[in-house]
């Protein structure tokens, strides 16, 4: 979200913070590396084949997967089709707008469809019908509902959830046709990716940003980590910089901390 | 004679005994209810669920007009979209704002406007956003019930809640608040919002077939539910500003 | 149509118009439930399929029918298709904007259509060529001319009689598929739906407002009746409200009065 | 030898004698009736009937130029605007203005402001909309040529009237005033607008192939035409402003 | 391109340049008939079927060719698909904007399009496959890199040498289904259109206008001959006029010009 | 284990003697050229071939900001456009901007604003335009090289050039600068850009699955072949304000 800034206060308010976490504290007490709660809750639109409300603090994003057949991409004629779209609403917070997708909006969609799609967590060639024909397409849409920092993360996690509780139709192919049965199965995840997001204020890197430190905030990362611990995207953000060792120390804390986040998603999606 | 050959007649949506497919009666509201508040970022907020409607509605200002051109010299503009998830409806939705929304946008806020004393905030926007999450028949006076209250939670100055019910015709049969398979099934479907205090009309829109009286009939009958309404809606502004338990009050709880 | 108001002068506009409306008297000398002088020419457009060009007062509205084939809708394999369309054109009016539709174009054109397509004036099931593949498309574009009050009669009557006027190619179905033949018939009308659109000034409320009554009018409601005498679609509109008692009381008229227009745009499309 | 090959020669657009499908001779146009200030909000507008093409010209101002940034400090901004019905061609055509409308808008205005005296109208803007009802060969000329006389009728101060005539190719001969099928199955169209009094021309445009002596003959019939349709222009001006009978001229009646 | 001007610089450099010409002299030592050296690189873009770069004093502007298969239009079912579009990029000039198309960059591209067209350069006859199912569609896009002055004359080579130098694959017809042989064959380029653009500046003609009369001229006319001799596409453009016997020695030094033009256009391409 | 079973294996990309497709070795980039200053009407400008990459970028201002209320008080607006021409790429792209230019227009924007010293250029606006002629793997990072240069040559006040290379995983192990093959058939991207004088990281994306091992390495790898660029375009530089052939400089000539 690009505020308008009131500069005065914003610098007076960012010294102050920066001469906070150089005692290690942050404004609302957390330790550096430490995340807010979060609460997901599933299955909060039945009308979806899969949905999901997550609290990351008081930021808030509803995410619903809705299942259709689609033709496959030319490319890519024996893979099904995974599409993630992000609208921030414009009432999630008093600097979003309505209209069409914001930069703003359009990096958190691709970022976080880039988690998803590189983890690997939907086996993308289960969702096969008819090769080159039909494939099963899997649009996940998120609504940003309340904006209270690090929406990368929150609507990340959405996704994720949403996705792990989706059911679709099975299908059987008769004469090189798709036929859906009333049988409905799982949507083939196979992963649980974590993104993990950092902000960097002045010289101290922390986790999980709230509204307040992403006004200060000089620079933004994200990791996304799978279950096997391996880095499956990434993403700097704002017009500032990142030095070597913090990326690589940011990678480890994205691995460690993930673990635990990632335990969290599977328990509320069991 | 006049109004006879009306109704569609082929999904038998209402029995003999005068119930309906999910049960209710003839007159019977779906089970609502309403929470006031929930939103942080907001100025003020409310959700509802109506049936399988699920809405957010929430309420930003009085704030700067941005266009300046656009600014009101004697009073607030308000502002005001009606939008639907892309995940609300059976068929995935396009989240680029449809005709359909573009109008309800307009008669949702036509049917705000009158109740908020917009002469308090010259110069002002007043945006009244409202999301539907999950889209069954009569979203749009739901989402006018809860945007009213979401004014109310803001703290906006206004004479009167605004309060929304729809009703219709299903086997030639005047009913309540029809649910979606009521409303693409049945022959006719009248959206109507009140001032219930100042006994007005602020919304009204009719589709399908109605005869004089059956007009009569279910005009009243959407009029003297939403009253019914109403009392939800006070009691889930009691809830937010007086305490009590914020559990949701179901309509069943409550006296006609 | 939203007009820049000059505050000052409308509001001793409107204060003079309810006194005279108090004495039951309208700026233009009509009474409270007449419309102005309402003119019908037919096949204006020959290139159009059908087509009428409606003066109400100094308000003028075309509308021109085209009819080709089309794919029906997934929920109606078996009806044909009708849509109607409105453009306010800049040149109708010093306060109508070259570009995309306005929002009044959309409700107008949404609340035209709605009359036409719940008073079940064409039989959509006759227009079905083959069920699932191929049905007949009517597609009706309304061009506001000039701009004088009540765009929403004047153009719901263009569109009507524009409607009973058209003719389609007959179509013959051989081996599933429809091919056209040289014979031309009639649309299959079956209602002659009438709109009615009435304007609270004050406390009165009149039929067919003009452009000046629409400049001091608090609410505008349309009640759209078929020739059984039946409402069929309704919308209140500007940013006020109405008594319940007037809501009855201008059905009331809508039916009364409906019937007289009825029979004149008959005559007219005979 | 140059321009020999030239032409496509597969329908026969005029025979032995020299008639063309409609039983026109080769320089001859289609009927034309004008008339001037039907519109009743426009500041001016003129209805032109040329063939089968059926357009409404009108023009407002001068009037405010928003937004400002676009404002010339030394004279009138002319906007124009083409546009063509949904319904004023065989085929339905998307409302949404066309990349060729919105070229066609531009070589209209360029081709009616030499003959807008802009200078008397500094920091306003006059707008031109044309908009065709029905199309045959050659609106844009049509449009123009009633675009001029809105213009005169809005009282706004002339140089000279603008007047168009296309004239063109078909079977390998020059003819003027190309129809729908004549400019579709023909071999090239060339549209020219003239300011008949000062001589000059205003707008050009060329399609197909032309010899040179066929391009100097086809521009030059264009340019006679025009005077033609001019006279017709003036009489409209003339029933208009200074009475007489409303009936719409035809071209017959017109001396060369 | 529209120029934000300075009118009084602009009035004073318009006088001086009238003053000159009047002397028979441009700003820049040409005659009046004259065009500035014309550079013609192909095969700029590999990964293009065809492609140019083409310098016109320090106008510059690149086109390249793309070829697949498509669908042909209703009206000509046997006729393959000849596209042509232009970009006047940002970064070619200061008032070059970002966006959509603008009315310039539209006029460019039809105009262009237009003398490859109506000369029959391109036999589109011969790019039909399979009639009214399947032919060959060539889009040739255009980015104007650098404007100085006469971007049609510079836009219409670059297209020209650009289809000179295409290739496309070679397609058999199987069971009314094209299929493409890994044989590269010459588009069937039939014409060679040249494009020469005049500029009126006072009462003086020039041909190939530079940024600095161009932002002086009254009036700009283009008029493209092909191999015969003949004219094929003329558009006259600014709002102001030209006199008929202008029109008449423009289309004369356009037949003239055009055909030195065209040696060189054809020796670049060979 | 961790890490073990990443990778496709399905396309050789890289053989038994660490050869890739195109001859290189695993961390060998392609040849590159430069030039600085083409550009007559820019402000500022560089070309950029790298392996199939040929990218233009150009830098017009300081300039006035329009839209006004873009204005920043203390410190230059830089605008950025990374744009695909249609021809660029195998299947014509569509010219409109996709929302894959969209975001990597904005990650090159704030890749490049660290590296101005926009508290030099109060209340301005700096446009940097980035054309992508022909595509290969890696235009962004070739993209942000060449724009570093084009607001060099613009005469910008700049911290440090700023300078990238896409390092990724190809058959499970890293390789340097990808190219389109590699990019498409190889499981991992990793486009980085640093400001190497102050040894600073300013843009960084990931694609692919990599292990904590390999995350490092190709993270350095990416940093120490943007280093090696960098000479590249100091070169670059260096002809174009101090003279000597205007010839372009290629990757081999450069001392690591």
């Amino acid at each position: 979200m690009s505020m308008k800034k009131n500069y005065v206060v914003e610098t007076i308010r960012k010294a102050q913070m920066v001469q906070l976490l150089a005692s290690g504290k942050r404004v609302d007490g957390r330790s550096l590396d430490q995340h807010r709660e979060l609460k997901i809750e599933t299955g909060v639109i039945p009308k979806a084949n899969g949905s999901a409300r997550v609290f990351l603090g008081n930021t808030q994003v509803i995410a619903g997967v809705k299942i259709a057949t689609g033709t496959p991409f030319p490319d890519t004629p024996d893979k099904g089709i995974l599409m993630v779209n992000a609208e921030i609403l414009p009432l999630s917070s008093p600097y979003a707008e309505a209209g069409p997708p914001s930069e703003d909006a359009i990096e958190l969609a691709r970022v976080v469809d880039r988690g998803i799609r590189e983890s690997k967590m939907v086996d993308l060639g289960k969702l096969n019908l008819v090769s080159g024909k039909s494939v099963i397409a899997i649009f996940v849409d998120c609504n940003v509902m309340n904006v209270d920092g690090n929406l990368f993360d929150a609507t990340s996690y959405a996704v994720v959830a949403a996705l792990r509780t989706a059911k679709m139709k099975k299908y059987v192919i008769k004469d090189e046709k798709a036929e859906a049965t009333n049988e409905l199965i799982q949507v083939p995840v196979e992963k649980t990716p974590v993104s993990l997001t950092f902000a960097r204020i002045g010289d101290k890197v922390v986790v999980d940003p709230g509204a307040e430190e992403e006004a200060s905030m000089d620079m933004r990362i994200t990791i996304t980590t799978e279950d096997g611990g391996n880095v499956c995207a990434s993403q700097k953000g704002e017009a500032s910089t990142i030095t070597p060792a913090q990326v690589l120390q940011a990678a480890d804390t994205s691995i460690r901390v993930g673990k635990a986040i990632r335990a969290k998603i599977i328990e509320a999606t069991k | 004679m006049e109004g006879q050959e009306v109704g569609e007649g082929k999904t038998k949506l209402i029995d003999e005994s005068g119930k309906r497919l999910d049960g209710r009666k003839w007159d019977e509201l779906r089970p609502i209810s309403i929470q006031v508040g929930l939103m942080k970022n907001a100025d003020g907020s409310a959700y509802i669920e109506w049936g399988k409607n699920k809405i957010m509605a929430a309420v930003y200002g009085p704030k700067e007009v941005h266009p300046k051109h656009q600014v009101l010299p004697d009073r607030a503009l308000l502002r005001c979209r009606y939008h639907m998830a892309p995940f609300s409806v059976d068929e995935r939705k396009n989240p680029a704002p449809s005709r359909r929304e573009i109008e309800i946008s307009k008669v949702i806020r036509e049917a705000l406007v009158p109740a908020v004393i917009v002469e308090d905030y010259p110069r002002t926007a007043i945006e009244v956003w409202v999301e539907v999450l999950q889209s069954d028949g009569g979203s749009r006076v739901a989402g006018i019930t809860a945007a009213s209250l979401a004014l109310a939670d803001a703290g906006i100055n206004m004479r009167d809640l605004v309060v929304g019910c729809s009703c219709g015709i299903i086997n030639n049969q005047v009913v309540a608040d029809l649910d979606d398979t009521e409303d693409k099934e049945g022959s006719g479907d009248m959206p109507v919002a009140i001032m219930p205090n100042l006994g007005l009309v602020s919304l009204l829109q009719v589709d399908g077939i109605y005869s004089r009286e059956q007009f009569q009939k279910a005009f009243e009958l959407a009029i003297a539910k939403g009253k019914q309404v109403n009392a939800l809606q006070r009691a889930a502004l009691n809830t937010r500003f007086f305490g009590g338990e914020a559990k949701t009050t179901q309509v069943e709880e409550v006296a006609e």
